[in-house]
């Protein structure tokens, strides 16, 4: 009995091993959203070309994602040869050396057509480190048909107390409309990123020169005020568990009056296969306050390579592949020129087929132009980043911030207790970590 | 062959000295039973000897070889357990097989012997049923079939009658004593019941917290107890015991009489005594009386005697079945 | 309580019976009866029971994106594999701690247990460092030892308490009739113990399969189970809940099939011991 | 009761099994107790370094701990209490006879099967959402407004999923329990005069007591350790309306990367898993001893 054990173990543990074959595997590590999962469906275009690579895909889900590879690369655990990261990691990566510079990216791959303001958040001191798979900003969108109907016109960049009148307006929760959708779900990468422009215009920092959090300050708590008022009154129920999935869904079947979220979304609101309103929707700039300084994100989707892999040149021709401007007229030619992926070159938006197919184009182009992760607020600030700091900390504080702006949104606390919870904790850890 | 020679045998569990050391020979061919009253040590005495417990000390021999540190397997015993312990998940066939199997015996030798002891046990017809499906006097037979088959050296029974009814009880020990009287193997038989010891022992062995009390042929035993305890184990009624002046007059500190060695008279005799309860058997009387100065007594009568409750009777112990116990309860030479 | 029942009585607990037993199923039923929407309908309100276009679209869409079949395949392997290496190590220690009971055994089995308690995530990292040192990250041998030891202490005790149950005599019989200590566990012990030893398995096999932390941090692609299948399901963007349903389905319904044919084995098993 | 012969054969044969168990928790303990004293960021690695209780000063005065301590306690005891009386009741229901009682059986202990992230997912969405998902349809029936679960119930709605996750295992171990009740028993106190309640109190419930312990001590220990259930719904919100334990230590480890402060916090949760043993060992020893 123990021997039959004994031999299928060895079967096993064989199976492990016998994977590993002449040409070379890459395994990469991708966020399950639209574009990343087409690029997983147009695998045998890049396999047809490089016979050598296999592919394997690993879809994550965000958070999920994140973790795995931040342990992976953290302990140099080795499991992936392409990663999905966010503009955040790529400086505190790229810093520690943890990530393989790309300098071999072919002759063709024109680094120089690359949106500056991406490319500068991938690089570091002049090297690209990852290269932009889709690139996106903050704007709003909203339903033409419902503006029309209450007498609403847009006249210039909005402001949050507008958008506040306008919200009152458009909610109308017996039809089955809320005036407006906005993530609510904790997370620094989901209610934290919107938070954060939203503070960046009432003219709010995450931490002063000090490296001492300002959620003591004024600023924040208008913020906060307004937003826990314009989504706890005039957002859809069950908002502190929406992200931007959610309310893509919501927004979809027509549930928003406006909604204000990553650039990305344009596409799939405007997709008629996926969207009840996508002849409806109307796009215009994220609201200011004080400034308009910050006041819309920025962020991207990149592919890195983890420093000491044995298979950076497969690496990169992959890399190459998924970022190259054949990759987009790839898409194009399968999926349409709305479905590319956005917001990372700038030939792209001097296509005048994509101009055309996408509508929301010059709104995409223009945010991401406006949004500088360098001076995103209206004090000075010792970090990079504009809805997050890039700091090895700034996950854990951002998550932990978030959840005590997202119990303030459900109305456990008030806006002043949820400030003071957010000073004290982001001034614990702060002061763990060793910054003062 | 199966001589046994237990010397010094010693158990302790713990602080618990439950075999504080014995010495005891059984002989080839004997049928000894070991008796007492629950707790006495036997069952485990019979485990030291089948090598299901270790012996803290002392030497067990079987034909002349000290087996004590040997495996139960090396020892070549049988052994027949009070719950049968029947592999339910195998026929009884299989069963009685499982040894012979064990042993690494061919296919044949097996068929062969299985064959005979269900011949011997009249289970031919149920070689292929389960337990479960059997009654308890074969379940018990298949037990016993196990035990034949490998030809041991000694048999050993640990109470293996008490979980029938009284009349398949009754059965069973005359197969079990005709089974000896066939095989001539030595047996070893645990029992709590008397009865069976008297019946079937060729020795019985009477054991009191984990000390042999006595050794002997039944009617030795019977007849000249050793000390109290012997004497009022083995009989049934049990043996009455007299002290005060009846004991004075026979110069010790008690004296012994078993109820069928007691006269019974309405006119006349040594004990005036008054009925209690009269039990009519049709073949005898138990009379339950109380004797004037020496409490309760029970009395047998052959046969069918016309008393009742509240008649007064006289009794007169038989002067050469009187047992004579000095004041620790041993046994003295008759007067 | 066990009076007897008059036919309307009956009918009308049998009733509310089903009624209860069919709230309980529910979240399933919708669970499998959303996978055959399509998107827009799967969101829609009043919810369609019957009447929509049934497709198979989910599934076909879920299959493309990620082979259900290698997941599964490693699940199998997994859940199996862990539930047979415990075998082996909790039959041998349940024996000994059932027949051969030390004074510490008592100790022994709760301090087993008592290492089930704690978050695994709090060991991790010094498990991921040591995988990664060993070379057993993303490989089934890992994650079939990491299942087996997390599952190890609930395989000594649901098997000691069984085999608790079983006559000493009868294990005594077979020393007597000269069965060597493997024999005596492999042709007398195990065979009566078989309903227990099921149960056992079952119950690893469910744990196993739907065992989320270390499978899931442990695993990238070769040794990736269903778990980390439906990771990739929780909350892609756009309109996503019939193609989650769908994989949601294909996960959990293995072992839900397998658990309701062999209800009855596990059953008996599970009951540690608390009913004779 | 035994040979030494077969005594230390049960030594030689329990062994492997305690010893690979007792490496599998000493050896990555061991690492974890070492790594609680010191500043360990995973980001941040090379830089560790000596800062003796300091994880567990800022892990014990972290008003989060609390917090989730209360919401575990919370959390066991209301899935525990839910389960036993549930598991109960249905049992009680599924002895009776019942038209087509396997197949109803089998529809009850169904939950049992599903992966909890599954479950969790299910809930969430097809289920609690308040805008399309089921609960809020039904309420609308009602002219009701939906109830906002993950907003106004979380823990509530954490409870609801784990115990609809583990009630058939109660009903499986409480039914088995209560078909073994001596028919004679019940007859025997009916002749006493004792009516149906009574029967419940004094016949069923002592002869339950037994299973109902096995249920608690298993279930105790998967419920001290829910994790995916929060992971996939509400994340440990609103604020930390729904962070146990074993959630706060995840955020340390795996959203904070702190692998010092997640160590400290791993080794509380297994002093207080070790407290919960205790108290567990001393229920378990008086009633399955016998």
């Amino acid at each position: 009995m123990k021997r039959v054990m004994g031999a299928a173990l060895c079967a096993l543990l064989a199976g492990g091993i016998a994977h590993a074959n002449a040409e070379t595997k890459l395994t990469i590590a991708t966020v399950n959203n639209g574009d990343m999962i087409r690029m997983q469906k147009l695998t045998d275009d890049f396999t047809s070309k490089n016979p050598d690579i296999s592919l394997e895909w690993v879809t994550l889900e965000e958070n999920t994602l994140r973790q795995r590879v931040t342990t992976d690369i953290a302990t140099k655990g080795g499991q992936y040869d392409v990663m999905t990261i966010g503009t955040y990691e790529v400086p505190i990566w790229a810093e520690k050396g943890w990530l393989a510079p790309l300098d071999n990216l072919g002759s063709d791959y024109d680094v120089d057509d690359l949106m500056p303001a991406i490319r500068s958040a991938v690089s570091n001191d002049g090297n690209l480190y990852a290269a932009p798979f889709y690139g996106e900003s903050s704007m709003m969108m909203y339903r033409t048909d419902l503006f029309e109907e209450a007498g609403i016109e847009i006249n210039g960049r909005l402001t949050w107390d507008q958008t506040l009148e306008i919200a009152k307006k458009l909610h109308k929760p017996d039809e089955g409309v809320y005036g407006i959708c906005l993530r609510g779900k904790a997370g620094w990468g989901e209610n934290m990123a919107l938070i954060s422009t939203m503070g960046n215009a009432y003219g709010a920092r995450w931490f002063d020169e000090e490296w001492k959090p300002t959620f003591d300050g004024d600023a924040w708590k208008d913020a906060l005020e307004m937003y826990t008022n314009i989504l706890g009154n005039y957002g859809p129920p069950g908002a502190t568990s929406n992200g931007f999935n959610e309310n893509l869904s919501l927004f979809n079947s027509g549930k928003c009056g406006m909604w204000i979220d990553a650039t990305v979304a344009a596409s799939f609101v405007t997709n008629p296969k996926e969207s009840k309103v996508a002849d409806k929707v109307g796009f215009t700039e994220a609201p200011c306050a004080v400034t308009c300084t910050g006041a819309n994100w920025l962020w991207a989707w990149n592919l890195g390579i983890p420093m000491g892999s044995q298979k950076v040149e497969a690496a990169q021709k992959f890399i190459s592949w998924a970022t190259s401007k054949a990759y987009l007229e790839l898409v194009a030619s399968k999926e349409g020129w709305a479905n590319v992926p956005p917001g990372t070159r700038m030939s792209l938006y001097e296509n005048p087929k994509y101009l055309e197919a996408a509508p929301f184009a010059d709104e995409t182009l223009l945010a991401i132009d406006s949004a500088d992760p360098i001076n995103s607020t209206l004090e000075p600030k010792p970090y990079v980043g504009v809805q997050f700091a890039a700091i090895p900390e700034f996950q854990g504080i951002g998550t932990t911030v978030g959840q005590q702006f997202s119990a303030a949104l459900a109305g456990q606390m008030s806006v002043e207790q949820a400030l003071s919870a957010a000073q004290s904790s982001t001034d614990r850890t702060m002061r763990k970590a060793g910054y003062y | 062959m199966g001589a046994i020679r237990l010397e010094k045998v010693k158990k302790t569990f713990g602080t618990l000295d439950v075999i504080p050391g014995v010495d005891l020979d059984i002989n080839d061919g004997e049928f000894v039973v070991f008796v007492g009253p629950s707790g006495c040590g036997k069952s485990t005495l019979l485990r030291l000897i089948a090598g299901l417990e270790d012996v803290t000390d002392g030497k067990i021999l079987i034909n002349g070889t000290d087996v004590a540190n040997e495996a139960p397997a090396k020892r070549g015993l049988s052994m027949v357990f009070q719950s049968y312990a029947l592999y339910p998940h195998m026929t009884v066939y299989n069963n009685i097989a499982f040894g012979l199997k064990m042993a690494g015996e061919s296919k044949e030798v097996i068929e062969e012997k299985v064959q005979s002891a269900a011949k011997i046990l009249n289970l031919t017809d149920y070689l292929e049923r389960r337990p479960s499906a059997l009654s308890g006097g074969q379940r018990q037979r298949v037990a016993i079939g196990r035990a034949i088959v490998r030809n041991p050296a000694a048999f050993l029974f640990d109470e293996p009658l008490s979980n029938l009814d009284a009349a398949l009880r009754v059965n069973m020990r005359l197969e079990i004593t005709g089974l000896h009287q066939e095989l001539k193997t030595t047996m070893i038989y645990v029992t709590h019941d008397q009865v069976e010891a008297m019946t079937m022992a060729d020795k019985i062995v009477v054991l009191q917290a984990g000390r042999v009390e006595q050794v002997g042929k039944p009617m030795d035993l019977y007849n000249s107890p050793a000390n109290k305890f012997v004497a009022g184990f083995i009989g049934s009624p049990k043996m009455n015991f007299l002290g005060g002046e009846l004991a004075q007059k026979h110069s010790c500190h008690e004296i012994g009489i078993r109820p069928e060695h007691v006269a019974v008279s309405t006119e006349n005799g040594e004990i005036p005594a008054t009925v209690k309860i009269a039990e009519h058997l049709g073949a005898e009387t138990y009379l339950h009386v109380e004797a004037d100065g020496y409490g309760p007594m029970t009395v047998r009568a052959t046969g069918e005697v016309p008393l009742g409750e509240h008649d007064k009777i006289f009794l007169t112990p038989e002067q050469d079945r009187i047992h004579r116990f000095d004041a620790h309860g041993l046994a003295l030479g008759n007067s | 309580m066990e009076k007897k029942q008059t036919p309307l009585g009956y009918v009308s607990f049998s009733v509310f019976a089903w009624i209860v037993g069919l709230l309980i199923f529910f979240p399933i039923f919708w669970m499998v009866l959303t996978s055959f929407k399509s998107e827009l309908e799967a969101v829609s309100i009043p919810p369609s029971f019957i009447s929509f276009d049934w497709t198979l679209e989910n599934y076909a869409e879920v299959q493309e994106r990620s082979n259900y079949f290698k997941f599964a395949m490693n699940s199998v392997i997994l859940a199996v594999g862990s539930t047979l290496v415990g075998l082996v190590f909790a039959v041998t220690c349940a024996w000994a701690m059932a027949f051969n009971p030390t004074k510490r055994t008592k100790d022994a089995l709760l301090w087993m247990l008592s290492t089930k308690m704690m978050p695994p995530v709090g060991v991790l990292v010094p498990i991921y460092l040591m995988f990664r040192d060993w070379g057993l990250l993303d490989t089934r041998f890992g994650l079939i030892m990491v299942l087996f030891l997390m599952n190890l202490p609930i395989m000594v005790w649901m098997l000691y308490t069984y085999f608790k149950e079983i006559p000493t005599d009868i294990l005594e019989a077979a020393r007597m009739d000269g069965a060597t200590l493997p024999k005596e566990i492999i042709f007398v012990l195990l065979p009566m113990a078989v309903p227990g030893i099921a149960s056992t398995m079952l119950l690893n096999v469910i744990l196993a399969w739907n065992e989320a932390f270390w499978t899931l941090n442990l695993t990238t692609s070769d040794a990736a189970p269903l778990t980390a299948f439906i990771a990739s399901y929780s909350s892609p963007e756009g309109l996503f809940w019939a193609k989650l349903s769908a994989a949601s389905t294909l996960a959990v319904a293995p072992i839900l099939v397998i658990g309701w044919f062999s209800q009855k084995q596990l059953v008996r098993g599970l009951t540690f011991g608390a009913v004779k | 009761m035994s040979t030494r012969a077969s005594t230390l054969t049960g030594r030689i044969m329990s062994a492997p099994s305690i010893i690979v168990l007792f490496l599998w928790m000493a050896v990555p303990l061991g690492m974890t107790i070492y790594f609680s004293f010191l500043r360990y960021n995973l980001l941040s690695p090379g830089m560790e370094e000596w800062i003796g209780t300091l994880n567990y000063e800022f892990f014990l005065t972290d008003p989060a701990f609390f917090a989730s301590l209360a919401n575990t306690l919370l959390l066991v005891g209301s899935v525990l209490v839910i389960t036993v009386v549930g598991g109960i009741l249905l049992g009680l229901m599924l002895d009776q006879p019942i038209f087509g009682r396997g197949i109803l059986r089998l529809l009850v202990i169904a939950p049992f099967f599903i992966m909890p992230t599954v479950n969790a997912l299910v809930w969430k969405n097809l289920l609690m959402d308040p805008v399309s998902g089921m609960f809020a349809w039904i309420a609308s029936l009602f002219g009701l407004p939906a109830i906002d679960w993950f907003t106004n119930a979380p823990l509530t709605s954490i409870i609801i999923m784990v115990s609809w996750q583990w009630l058939p295992f109660a009903v499986l171990i409480l039914l088995t329990a209560l078909q073994s009740l001596d028919r004679d028993q019940k007859e025997a106190a009916q002749m006493d005069g004792a009516g149906p309640i009574s029967i419940f109190f004094y016949i069923t419930l002592p002869h339950l007591s037994r299973a109902i312990t096995v249920v608690v001590l298993i279930e105790t220990i998967f419920l001290l350790t829910v994790f995916a259930e929060i992971f996939v719904t509400t994340g440990g919100g609103p604020g930390l309306a729904t962070t146990n334990i074993a959630f706060l230590v995840y955020t340390q480890a795996l959203l904070q990367f702190d692998v010092g402060g997640a160590s400290a916090g791993g080794i509380v949760a297994v002093i207080l898993a070790n407290i919960v043993a205790i108290f567990l060992i001393r229920l378990i020893g008086k009633n399955l001893d016998n």
